[in-house]
This record gives C-alpha cells, structure tokens and sequence, in this order.
C-alpha cells in the first residue's frame, strides 16, 4: 500500500499538532525551522506523488478497507496528475507564504504557524480525497484554519468583520454542501466518487440527482467565490494577513473550483451525458458574470489587498468559464490557469505585503509617488511584470492556459473577448496601482468608499512600522513564484502533458475501474499544438492593459467632472459597489438568492 | 403509533425552531433555544440514533450555551466597562 | 441594501430554493423505506462491526475505523478552532490584565465551608467518572470519545469558574491544558502511522479485535476512544476558560 | 408523497435559519440562527438512514441480524455536530473583539469594509 498519499497529507497536520505543544515553550527561530523543514518535508513529499501518477492512479484506503463485491466502505485518498500537482501548488505556495511570514509578522505568531500547517493540510486532503464526506471534512477544516488566520489581527475591526462575514457565507454554502451529501448518500448508498458514479451513470439525471449536484457545487462555489457566493472574499483578503493571502487567493479559492470539476466528472457525468451540454451553459453563465463583476469591482478599488481579491474573483471566473466548456481541452487550459493565476497572485500579495511592510499602507491614493521616494525599484519592477503576466502576456503560465481555453471554446465567438475582458481590467488595475505608487503618475484624488480608506486607518497593525529597507526574504518569494510561473510557461510539451492529465480527469470509468477493482487503464490522447495566434493575442492583451491604466492615471479628473453632470456615468458602478455592502446579513440574502437562480437555470438545463 | 409520535416531534422541532429565530433579544433566545434542544433531542431519539442523542445532550445543553452566555456576559461588560 | 429590500431578495430566493429541495427530496424513497442499494454501506458496516472486529456499537465502528480519517480530521479542526480562538481572545497591546482575585475582593475566601467544597468536588468527581464511563465504553454502548470528553470538561469548567480565583489562575494560565491537547492529537495521528508502518494503511485496526462485549474489545477503536476524549476535554476546558479570562480579566488600559 | 414530509422539515430548518440570519439584528442572534439552519444537515442525513421498524445500529443485546437504522449517518452527523460548535466558538470570538472595537453588536450596521 502506498504511504506516500496519507503522508502528504498528515505531515503538515501531525506537524502543526505536535508544534500546538511546543509553541509556548520553544523559541520562535526554532518554531520557525520546525516550520520550514515540515513544509518542505511536505512539498517534497506533494513531488514524489505527482512523479508516481505519471503512469497510474495513487490509491489509499484508509484503515486497510478495501472495496469487496463492488461495495466500498472504506475511505479513498484517489490520487491523479491533476490532484497531485494541485498539491504540489499548495505545497509551493506555502513554502513562499512560510519564508515571507518571517520577517512580516510580529504580533501572534505562536499561533499563527500552527494554523498555516493546519491549513495546508486540509487543502492537500481535499485535493486528494477520494471520498465525498471527507471532503466535507477536508472543506471544514480548511475554512476553520481559514477563519482563524482572518482574524488574526483582532484588534481591528475590519479585521474581525472580514472573518465574520467569510466564516456566515461558507458556513452556509458548507451546509448546502452537507444537505446534498445526503441526497446523494440517500439514492447511492455510498461516499466513494467511483461507485456513485458507477451508481448514477446510466440513468438520466432526476430531480434528486440535480438537486445533490447543485447542492454540492453552490457550497464548492462559495468556496470558489463565484457570483452571487462572492461577497465574502474581498472583505476576508483585504485584512487577512499577507503570507495567508497568499493562500488564500493562489490556492483555496481555485480548490472550491477543483472540487466542482472533481465531483461532477467522477460522479455525475454518467448521469448527465445527454444534459452536459446544457449544464455546462449554465456554469458559463455564471463564470461569465463573475468575470465581469469581478473584473469591473476590481478596476475600482484602491485598496491593494482588496483590489487584488476582486482580481481573483474575475479569474475563478474563467477557470469556471474553462469547466463550463465541459470537454478536456478546456479542463487541461483550466488547470494550467490555475497555476499560472496561482503563482501570479501569490507574487502579487507578497509584493503588496512589501508595500505595507515598507509604508505601513495599502491605499492607491495616499500612497502615490511614496514607492518612488523610497525607492523601491525591484518592487517595482516586479509589480509591473506581474500586472503584465496577469493580462496574459507570454510567456506567463497564465496567458498559455488562457489560450488553451480559447482554442477549446473555439464554438463561442464571444469567449476570447470575455477572458480578454478578465485580463485586461485585472491587468490594467494592477499596473495602475504601479504606475500610481511607484511612478508617482496620476492623481491622489478619487471616489472613496470605506474599503479605500481603510488600509491607512488600521494596516499598521500587521507590522511594526514602515521600515526603511525590504529584507531579502520579504522580495525572495515574489521573484521565486514569478519566475517559477515563467518556467511552467516556457515548459516545452507542458500543454500535451496536461491535456493527457484532463483527459484521464474526465474519463469516469477508467476512474472507477482503477479504484473499485484495481485495474487502471490510461488513455492517451493525441494533442494538438496550440495556435501561433495566441502570442499575439498575450502580448495585445498585455497592451491593451497598459493602455487601460495609463488612459485612468491620465482621466482620473475626468470621472470627477462625469460625476458632476446631470448625468452620473458613476451610477451604476456606484450600485454595484453599494451592493458589496461589508454585512454578513446582506450576503447571506443573495447567497439565498443565488442558490434558487442556479437552481432553477439547472432545472431548465437538465429538463 | 410510532408514526404518529414522530410526526408530533418533527411538528415542534420546526415550531421551536422558528420561536427560536423570531425571538430577537439573544438572551431571551437562550431560553427559547430549551425546548429547540430537547425537541430536537426527541427528534435523534425517535430516529433511533442514541450516539447522536448523547452528543447533542452534552454539545446542545452544555458547551453550547456555555460559550454563548460567557460571550453574552463579555459582551454586556464592554458596555459597562468600555 | 434596507431591511426591506435584503428580506424581499431573502425572500423570493427561499421560495425558489423551497421549491428546488422539494423536487430533490420527492425522488427519494418514502421515509423509512430503501433500496437495497441505499443501505449497502450500512450492511457493509454492520456485516464488519460485530463480527470482525468485536465492536457492538456499529457507530462507534464507522467513526473509529471504517471512517476513522473522519474523526482524525475532526479532532484537526478543533485544534484549528481552538488555537483559533486562544488567538482572538489573546490580550491586545492596549488591554490589561486585571487579576480576577483584584478584579473582585468579595469573591476571595467567601465564607464557603469546607463541606460546601468537599460537596461541589465529590459531585464533579462523580460527572468525571460518568465521563470516562462513557469514553471507556464507545465501542459497546452509546457514547465514546467525543461525548465523554464534553462530559469530562464539565467539572473542571464548573469547578474552575466557581472555585477561589487563586485556583483559577493556578490551572488556567500556564500551557497545561494546550500541551495535554496537542499530545492527545499527536497520539491519535501515531496510531494512524501505525497503521502505515504496519502496512496496513493509515489508522488501520492494528490492535487485535479482543472479546465481544468487554471494555478490551474492537482494538484501536478503544485505544481511539481514549485518546479522543482528553483531546475533546481540553478543547471544550481551553473554549470556555479563555472566553471567561477574557469576561473577568481583560480590559482596555487606563 | 405523505411519506416524503419528514423530509420538509430539514428544508424548512435550513430555510428558517438562513432567515434569521438574513433579518438578524445581534450578532449573537446570527450565530444561533446559522446552528439552526445547520439543524437541517443533521435531521436530513438521519432522516435518509432512518429504517422502518429497525433499531438503534447496537448489537449489545439483539442478534445482529435483526433489522437497524444506518450507523453511518449517525457517525457523519457526530462530526457534523463537531463542527458546528467549532465555527461557532470562532464566531463568538470574532462577535466579542469586534465589539470592542465598533461598540456595537448589529451586524447591519455600517461596516468599516463596504464598497
């Protein structure tokens, strides 16, 4: 039996148990090397096992119980390239998020290690599980750990009303999660993906099964902070700590999108083969919106942690976008997004963390021409080099998925124009900020809302002070992560790797076959090449971005005077801003809401 | 018999429930939230599910309302105490 | 968004949503009634629970070995939930600790007799042994772990919060109860890499099943049980002190 | 259709809950609203095990080949319980250091983070 799987996993976890006892006691250069050899321990560890898929699935049941005459009770860790690497993913970004936190956080610390392994290791259980009650707990308790990193600052109010909000919405979505658990264990019998799904296929979907399937993936799409389910991300990542931002936004948010593609390809595509078509529309659907609601929030804020976080949002909306296609191609575009967007963002939070670390503030305004002052130039460099790459310049990670997207979705004209939308306004946004702090361009005026002035009032607390230099290891995880976005980029036969990879992910029999019986079967797939077109299309996009900022840095007075006029052109954005009104209540209403128009489009889809 | 005994306890799971939610003053609604307990207790225990019956008896009517009257009484004195 | 406007939108999504559970719920068999398919797991667990491993409590079963990687996961989240809350309700910079025995005079050496103690510490020795009863006999009768270790926090929260303050300080600060949790974690993810090392798979049943019917049987589901319910206690004793340190000894700076 | 209205009760717990939560007033209130609505999980997966005429899945005293209710849902429901009070104790925490701070325990009040 492999102990590769349930190692990955536990050995963050058994580590942050075991440093919950010492952490009072030791000194903290010692908790922190105990943290370091665990993470890398554990990344190590994420490598074997993505190198062992290459050729079957890892299998691990829990306690020795073996599935016997075609009934599984035991629990699974079932292991494929996709959820070995997105454990790698975890794995690195921790390792960035660890070496950053050194010199970052002061303030509660003792804790705040034992919550990031816990963390991490409850990510890793849900990118290896196999079995749909152990994601639940795997989902717990990675929210859990999530919640309490939030409000680690617990003297700031925001602080604490970002954890609240965060820990109401996917409270509820967890239960939407649970209450189609039992709908599914209630006509199947089982928590195994493979025998569900070998249990559902074959009959058309009914109302039980469409209902278990919308249950699970609203309470997967909290998580993934797709429209209407978003409201909470902006106000957790704005006040969250930076090394969990980073977390947060490259990983946690994309595992809510995992487990959607996870469950519905190992457990519900026998049930909906003939309705796929029409399911997939409605997750376009909602990708599409959370692009374009992401995107335009993101464009408006000036808060950098919180402009980052609605950036995120629009992005989740793309790779949704990417599941929603509902063949491999788009799966394989999807996941080589995932890295790239991972990477990217985790860099950005870093750098937005030095931003603080070396100001003492995360606000666009009030910070313009203070990076140039002080003269952060490698910051900067690498601020603009990250907007570039979240545009979807080549040779980034990002921008090959995207292109790998677009040629699966070659049916819809509209596509490529809807993840340009996602690039170019995230993009724009971040090198507006640059342009803003470290060029010292445009104005310090602007419409303000509580969210933009929050960072002066409080983002103090998370360092001492502004300091005066940025030490080596503060900027070392923002140029490891780009630079490791550029190789995944740059890897010649990457795109046919992950297009294999996606098309083991979408092939439920051989899925169910390897863990019900043992005997695993992998395909190959013949891969295509992808256009030359899509260089050109990066580097457009990367220009139209620049175009994007330096046209806002430029007219910022001009939205002053549009507002002036009879005609408020600020209207609607300020509607849709009005709406991400900070009050848990407030979500919980359109989380509400959103569960019935899913519903309902899916009742429409599969009729 | 059995049928008409599960039914009666299903029936004040859902009224309690609601007496619970519409009743605004938390402190009020700690005391509303008895009956919700031990109905939903009847409930798990109707439902031949003693394991769980003993859990909610011990989370339900202990460490529950412990964490939330300590929270309440922190909470009144912040404002007796700002 | 008003209160109005945020009940009308609650509103008309949980008709929506009522009705979608609905059309869920009507393709399920009648209550009480199953396919043979629905109940294979359930068949399964019972098929497993008595005969092989000696457990008469097919809970109990399910949650300490068939799906055992459950429970460790769960004891992981109160650590999470725990250290969580050990965090946010840590003194900030600008708060103090005011002793509780300055905090309030009255309450030192009240004119409690000594049969008044001896009474109040027989009956929570009694409700602790109540609570080992029950995590001591997880594996044949309702109960186990988790509802015994709830069982054995509540003398020592009561005690603690009713006995002299100079008591209560003397248990509460200091890392006692953190240490005892994190080891009992620690020692149920160690029978899991037991399990590994015997290469059986993680929290495998490596223990041999024992009699039918006696505290020594199911193996590691016992052993499991004992190590999870002091895990539960010191989650549920760390909870409630730290709320109640921080209702009567905290406060902001003068 | 009569045999499906045990399951009417865990829509209206959830729905009830999220009701609650939505129209909540204290944050104390919230909390106790959301345990509610997570009722709904608990009395679905036992409601889906519940057997007809069977007994509690213990065979201390009764042969093991009478008839019992699913031990597996009563298992997930005890980790389910679990996690309910461990959200709750977090939300609790974060309840009482934000009133501290914005001295007031509405969670529809105007929010340092909004827009």
């Amino acid at each position: 039996m492999d102990a590769v799987a349930p190692l990955a996993m536990f050995v963050p976890l058994a580590g942050a148990a075991v440093l919950a006892g010492l952490t009072g006691i030791v000194h903290r250069v010692v908790a922190d090397l105990y943290v370091l050899v665990v993470t890398i321990a554990t990344t190590v560890l994420c490598a074997v096992l993505l190198r062992r898929t290459t050729d079957h699935r890892v299998l691990h049941w829990f306690g020795g119980w073996r599935p016997a005459h075609g009934n599984a009770i035991g629990v699974a860790l079932t292991v494929d390239t996709i959820g070995a690497a997105t454990a790698l993913l975890i794995g690195v970004l921790a390792l960035a998020a660890f070496i950053f936190s050194w010199r970052h956080l002061e303030s509660g610390s003792r804790h705040f290690h034992v919550l990031m392994l816990l963390f991490e290791g409850g990510m890793i259980g849900f990118a290896l599980t196999g079995d749909l009650f152990l994601l639940f707990v795997c989902f717990e308790l990675m929210s859990v750990a999530a919640y309490a990193l939030t409000g680690l600052k617990m003297t700031d109010a925001g602080s604490m009303q970002g954890a609240i909000n965060f820990a109401v919405v996917n409270s509820a979505g967890s239960f939407a999660l649970l209450l189609g658990i039992g709908l599914v264990y209630a006509r199947t019998g089982s928590l195994n993906f493979a025998l569900i799904g070998q249990t559902l296929a074959g009959h058309p979907a009914d109302g039980t099964v469409a209902v278990a399937l919308v249950l699970l993936v609203t309470g997967l799409l909290t998580k993934a902070a797709i429209v209407p389910f978003h409201f909470w991300l902006a106000d957790a990542h704005a006040v969250a700590p930076t090394p969990a931002c980073v977390l947060f936004s490259g990983i946690m948010v994309e595992l809510g999108l995992y487990g959607t593609a996870r469950i519905y390809w190992t457990m519900f595509s026998g049930a909906l083969v003939p309705r796929q078509h029409a399911f997939g529309l409605v997750l376009l659907g909602l990708g599409a919106a959370t692009i374009v609601v992401g995107g335009m929030m993101c464009f408006l804020q000036h808060n950098l942690k919180r402009l980052l976080a609605f950036s995120t949002i629009s992005h989740a909306g793309v790779i949704l976008v990417g599941l929603g296609l509902m063949n491999h191609d788009a799966l394989a575009g999807a996941a080589v997004y995932v890295v790239g967007h991972g990477l990217i963002k985790g860099a950005l939070f870093v750098m937005a963390g030095i931003v603080l670390h070396r100001t003492g503030a995360l606000d666009e305004l009030s910070l313009r021409g203070r990076g140039r002052a002080k003269r952060m130039w490698p910051s900067s460099a690498l601020f603009i080099v990250s907007g570039l790459a979240l545009a979807g310049a080549p040779p980034f990670a990002l921008g090959l998925g995207k292109s790998m997207i677009d040629d699966a979705g070659a049916g819809y004209w509209w596509l490529p124009w809807l993840l340009a939308f996602s690039g170019v306004v995230t993009g724009g946004a971040v090198l507006r900020a640059s342009g803003r702090i470290f060029g010292g361009w445009g104005s310090d005026e602007g419409i303000r809302y509580p969210a933009d002035t929050y960072a002066e009032l409080h983002e103090e607390h998370e360092t001492d002070a502004a300091h005066e230099r940025t030490p080596l290891v503060l900027i070392f995880p923002a140029f490891a992560l780009l630079a490791l976005s550029l190789v995944v980029g740059l890897w010649h036969g990457l795109a046919d790797h992950v297009e294999i990879a996606a098309a083991r992910f979408v092939d439920r029999p051989a899925y169910a076959a390897a863990v019900l019986t043992g005997h695993d079967h992998l395909i190959s797939v013949s891969t295509k090449a992808p256009a030359v077109s899509a260089t050109f299309i990066g580097i457009a996009e990367a220009a139209a971005a620049i175009a994007l900022a330096l046209v806002s840095l430029a007219c910022q007075p001009v939205t002053a005077r549009w507002r002036s006029k009879r005609v408020d052109a600020y209207a609607p954005m300020a509607v849709l801003r009005d709406l991400h009104s900070g009050r848990a209540p407030d979500y919980v209403a359109w989380f509400t809401l959103g569960l019935a128009v899913f519903g309902g489009l899916t009742y429409v889809a599969v009729h | 018999m059995t049928a008409a005994v599960q039914t009666l306890v299903m029936l004040s799971v859902a009224v309690f429930a609601t007496v619970v939610v519409l009743t605004r003053d938390p402190l009020h609604q700690i005391i509303a939230l008895t009956p919700f307990s031990i109905s939903l207790i009847l409930l798990f225990t109707v439902l031949q599910a003693p394991d769980v019956v003993l859990s909610a008896v011990v989370v339900g009517m202990l460490a529950w309302p412990v964490m939330v009257l300590l929270a309440l009484g922190k909470l009144r004195r912040n404002e007796v105490d700002p | 968004m008003n209160a109005r406007a945020r009940r009308g939108v609650f509103l008309v999504g949980a008709v929506g949503v009522f009705g979608y559970l609905m059309w869920g719920v009507a393709g399920l068999n009648g209550f009480g009634h199953h396919t043979q398919t629905a109940l294979r797991y359930a068949n399964g667990v019972v098929a497993a629970a008595s005969p092989l491993r000696h457990a008469s409590n097919a809970v109990t079963t399910v949650v300490m070995d068939v799906r055992g990687v459950d429970t460790a996961g769960e004891e992981l989240l109160l650590l999470a939930a725990i250290v969580g809350m050990l965090m946010v309700l840590r003194k900030a910079d600008d708060e103090e600790i005011v002793p509780a025995r300055l905090e309030a005079p009255d309450r030192v050496g009240t004119g409690r007799s000594r049969a008044t103690s001896v009474v109040a510490v027989s009956v929570a020795a009694a409700v602790g042994v109540l609570g080992l009863y029950i995590v001591a006999h997880g594996q044949l009768t309702p109960g186990g772990g988790f509802q015994g270790g709830v069982v054995l926090a509540a003398p020592s929260i009561l005690l603690l919060i009713g006995a002299r303050h100079e008591t209560f300080e003397r248990f509460h600060y200091g890392l006692a109860w953190e240490i005892v949790q994190a080891i009992a974690v620690t020692a149920f993810l160690g029978v899991g890499v037991a399990g590994l090392i015997e290469g059986r798979g993680f929290l495998a049943n490596i223990v041999g099943p024992g009699s039918l019917g006696t505290v020594y049987s199911a193996g590691t589901i016992a052993l499991l049980n004992v190590i999870a319910g002091p895990a539960v206690a010191t989650a549920v004793v760390l909870a409630a002190l730290q709320i109640y340190h921080q209702m009567i000894e905290i406060r902001r700076e003068r | 259709m009569i045999d499906h209205l045990p399951y009417v009760l865990a829509a209206w717990l959830l729905l009830v809950g999220l009701y609650g939560v939505a129209t909540s007033r204290h944050f104390v209130h919230l909390v106790v609203s959301l345990s509610i609505a997570q009722a709904s999980t608990y009395v679905l997966l036992l409601e889906v095990g519940y057997v007809q005429g069977g007994s509690a899945p213990i065979f201390k005293d009764v042969p093991s080949a009478t008839r019992v209710v699913d031990p597996v849902v009563q298992a997930l429901v005890l980790t389910d319980l679990v996690i309910s009070v461990a959200v709750s104790g977090l939300l609790l925490a974060f309840i009482v250091q934000s009133h501290k701070r914005t001295n007031t325990t509405d969670p529809t009040a105007p929010q340092p983070l909004a827009g």
